[in-house]
C-alpha cells in the first residue's frame, strides 16, 4: 500500500519529456520532487505563473510570489507571470499538456467530484472546473477509499460533480486505474496489495485483464 | 495625458455606497486591494456584492468586511481558507456564487472588452450550468456565462502613473489586470506612483485607459497566507 | 465653404477634457493638430498605441513606432503599447470616448458606409466597423460631395454598410449636421456657405430649425 | 525548462505544406515575420490559406507570396496597400474574405485561449454578417464568430529565449501575441534570442508555453511603410 509520497512517486513516472503540468493542491504538489531529472517539464500555476521552482530559502519569500495553494514559492529560469485570463487561455486552449488533481469521488465513466460536500463543506472549486473540463490528460491522485472506509471509485458519483466524463487515470494508495468504456480498467497493483484488496474497494466496475503486475517505484 | 491621480484612498472611494457590485483583485492575500478594502471597512457601506476569486482570510482581506456583515453576496470560486465566510453561508446570512476561476477570470475580461458572454465548457453537466444555456461546439458542450456588470473595480498594482498605467508584480498580478475596465469605475492602488514618462510603454500590462483613478497606498501589508520554505 | 484643414479645425471643437479619442486616415488624422491646448486628450491607435505624439523629427524614425495609417509616429510621455485583442477591448469596451473618422456615405440614419465599392474598389474596413459598432460618439470628417458632385448626406446608403445607426454628427465642407431621429439636423453652415446651398447638397431629409449660425472656427 | 530552439529558419519551417491555413502577424509591414515569409517563398508552397491583417506591399510581406500565386485565399482586415492584391482579388484569381479587425484579432485570441466562439457586435447589419447567426444581448445586436483553425502561426518578435518566452517592441507587438498559441504549431522569429533567464519575468508579453519553434532571424529589412517626419 502507498502513502501519499508513495502516489505522488508513481504520478512522476506519467510526466513526459516537453511536458507543461499543472499541479493541484495536495498529494499532486508533491509530484513535482519526483519528476525524472532528465527530462525537461514545467509547471503551471493557475494563479499565474510558469516555470515553477522549490519553495525559498527561508528569509527569501516573497508575499508577491506564490502557486495556486497560496505557498510562497520560486521561479526557475525561463518562467514568466502573467494574469488570470491568460492563465487560463493555457488551460482552456489545451497548452498543458497534463492536469493531475485530487478527488472525493471518481465515477467508472471519468466522471470528477471534489469540490463540496452539500450542506457541510463548500470550499468551491476553484480551477478545477476549468482544468478539467479541457484538460486532455486527467490523472486523479487520492486514496482509494474515505475515512469511513467506503469506495471513493464509483460506478456514479453522489456528490455534485466538478467535471463530466473527463478523468483519464487514476493513481491510488492500492492502485492506478484507467479510465475505459466499461470501467475502472486495474493497470497496476500498489506493492503488496493484493487484487482481490483492490476489487474489495472499488464500488464501480473493475476490469481485470490477465495478470496485474505490481507497480515500481 | 488625462490626469487620474486622487490623493488618497479616501478620494479615491468617492461615490460608494450601499448594495453596489464590486469587483476586488487579488488571489488569496496575494495583490488584493487591502487600502481600499481598509476604507470600506471604514466607510461601512453595507449590502455588497462582492467578485473577489476568495474571500480573504477571518481577520483580512475581505474577511474583515465579512466580520463587519458589510457583504450581501459573493461571487468567487475558492474560499476554503475563512472559517467566518464558511460559517455565513452555511447559515444563509451569505448569499454565495461560486464559479469556475476561468469563467470568473474571462467575465471580467469580457466586461472589459466589451463582450457580452462567452461560451466556456468549463462546468458543463455540473451544478454550474444549472439554468444556463449550453451549446455544442465541434463535439464539446459548452456553458454560455455572462459579462460581469459592476460598479467598482479595485485593483492592486506594484507600480502605476498618473496617467493610470500600471505594472504588477509576480503573482499579484492575477485577476487585477482582468478587472481593470470591467467596471464603471475602476481604482487602482499602487505601492509606488512613479513620474509619467518614466514607465516604460513596453513594460506596462494595463494602459491607463482602463483606469479611472489611481493612488499610492498609504500602507501594504502583503500578508503571506501559506509561509512555505526549504532549509538551505 | 472649408477645406479639410478646416473640417479638422471645426471637428476638433468637439473633442473635450480628458478625452481618449481615435482617429481614422485621412481628414481626422489632421484633428489631432487642431485640439485646444489647454485641455488633457490621449490618442489611440488601433495598431496598438495610446498616447501618440507628433511625427519624429527626421532621422528618428522606429519602422516599430508606427500609427493606423501606417505613418511612423512618436509617442507622448504615459504612453503605452499593447496587442490587437487589447487595443479593440478598449473600442469594443467603450473606453474610447470620440471616434472620429471618413466616409463615403452617411444617411439620415446614421448608417455609414465607407469600406467597398462593390467590383470597382476593395479596401476592407479595418478596424472601422469595430469603431463604428462600439464607440458612443461617431463624427464623420468628409466632403458633402463627391467628386460628380452627388451628395454624400443621403436617405439611404447605396453602398455596402460599415456600420447601422451609428453615427452622430457630420462635419462636412458645407456644414455641421447632427444625426436625429427625423434625418439630418443642420446644425451650423460653413463661413460663406447658405443654407440653400447646404439644401442643395443634401440628398437626405434636412432638417432646418430657426436661424442656422455660421460656424467659428 | 523545455527547449524551442531550432537552427534556423529551414528548420522552423518543417512541415509546412501545400493548403495549410497560416496566422502571419504584423500591421502593415511592422512586425511581419520576415524570415518565415521569404522561407514560404523559397519553399514553394502553395494553395496557402493566409490569416494576416495586412497582405503586404507588392514587393514586400505577404505580396512575395501573392506576386508568385502561392495564395489561395486571404482572411484580412485591411489589403489598401497592394495593387497586384487588388488585382487578383477583382479578377477572381484570389479568394478573400474581409473581416472587421477587431473581429480577426478576438478569433486568433478564442483560438489561443480555447473558445469556440465569440459574440461581437462589429459587423452587424452589414456583409460581414451574411449568414451569420446574430444575436442581441442588452439591446444590442452581435454577430457570433468563429475561432480560426489554423495548421501554423507565424510571428516576431523583439526578444526571446530558448524556453519559447517573447518580448515584443512598440506597435510591432499588434497582432503577433494574439497568434501565438493559436495554430497547431506557433514559430516565433526574434531579432535576439537571450540566454534564458535573461529576460524579466514580468515583462514577458507571451509565455513560452504558447510557442513551439523560436529561431533568431538572419535579417530584418523592417521596411517603413509611410516614412512621416517633421522638421526641427
Amino acid at each position: 500500500m502507498l502513502d501519499k509520497i508513495g502516489i505522488a512517486k508513481r504520478i512522476a513516472q506519467e510526466v513526459q519529456d516537453g511536458y507543461y503540468v499543472n499541479l493541484g493542491i495536495g498529494i499532486p504538489t508533491l509530484v513535482a520532487n519526483f519528476v525524472r531529472a532528465d527530462i525537461d517539464v514545467e509547471f503551471q500555476s493557475e494563479n499565474g505563473v510558469l516555470g515553477m521552482g522549490p519553495f525559498p530559502f527561508e528569509g527569501e519569500e516573497d508575499a508577491d510570489i506564490i502557486n495556486a495553494g497560496k505557498q510562497t514559492i520560486t521561479t526557475l529560469a525561463g518562467a514568466s507571470f502573467f494574469d488570470s485570463a491568460m492563465s487560463f487561455a493555457m488551460i482552456r486552449g489545451q497548452h498543458v499538456h497534463l492536469t493531475i488533481l485530487g478527488a472525493m469521488e471518481v465515477a467508472q465513466n471519468g466522471d470528477i467530484a471534489n469540490w463540496k460536500i452539500p450542506g457541510k463543506m463548500v470550499k468551491g472549486m476553484g480551477g478545477a472546473m476549468d482544468l478539467v473540463a479541457s484538460a486532455e490528460n486527467i490523472i486523479v491522485a487520492m486514496m482509494h477509499t474515505n475515512k469511513r472506509g467506503e469506495s471513493k471509485l464509483l460506478k456514479k458519483c453522489a456528490l455534485p460533480l466538478t467535471g463530466v466524463g473527463c478523468v483519464k487515470k487514476v493513481v491510488t494508495n492500492l492502485a492506478v486505474l484507467e479510465i475505459t468504456p466499461n470501467g475502472f480498467k486495474l493497470l497496476e497493483r500498489a506493492p503488496g496489495v493484493s487484487v482481490e484488496a483492490i476489487k474489495n474497494a472499488t464500488e464501480g466496475n473493475l476490469l481485470i485483464e490477465g495478470d496485474i503486475p505490481e507497480m515500481s517505484l | 495625458m488625462i490626469n487620474k491621480k486622487v490623493d488618497n484612498v479616501t478620494a479615491a472611494l468617492q461615490g460608494v455606497k450601499d448594495d453596489m457590485t464590486m469587483m476586488l483583485g487579488g488571489f488569496g492575500l496575494c495583490g488584493i486591494p487591502e487600502n481600499a478594502i481598509a476604507e470600506l471597512v471604514k466607510i461601512g457601506v453595507k449590502g455588497l456584492t462582492c467578485i473577489s476569486n476568495n474571500a480573504g482570510v477571518d481577520d483580512f482581506g475581505l474577511g474583515l468586511l465579512l466580520q463587519k456583515r458589510q457583504i450581501k453576496k459573493m461571487v468567487s470560486s475558492y474560499v476554503g481558507e475563512n472559517d467566518e465566510f464558511e460559517r455565513q453561508m452555511l447559515s444563509g446570512e451569505l448569499d454565495v456564487e461560486l464559479i469556475p476561476q476561468g469563467t470568473l477570470a474571462e467575465r471580467c475580461r469580457a466586461a472589459q472588452a466589451g463582450f457580452p458572454a462567452v461560451y466556456t465548457p468549463a462546468g458543463y453537466g455540473t451544478e454550474v450550468a444549472e439554468g444556463k444555456e449550453t451549446r455544442e461546439f465541434d463535439g464539446k458542450m459548452h456553458v454560455l456565462e455572462h459579462a460581469f456588470k459592476a460598479d467598482f473595480a479595485f485593483v492592486k498594482a506594484w507600480k502605476g502613473d498618473a496617467a493610470g498605467n500600471l505594472i504588477f508584480k509576480g503573482t499579484s498580478r492575477n485577476f487585477n489586470p482582468n478587472m481593470c475596465g470591467a467596471a464603471k469605475i475602476t481604482v487602482a492602488e499602487v505601492e509606488e506612483l512613479v513620474p509619467v514618462g518614466t514607465l516604460n510603454p513596453d513594460h506596462i500590462h494595463i494602459p491607463g485607459i482602463f483606469v479611472q483613478r489611481i493612488f499610492q497606498g498609504a500602507t501594504f501589508e502583503k500578508r503571506i497566507e501559506q509561509r512555505t520554505v526549504r532549509t538551505k
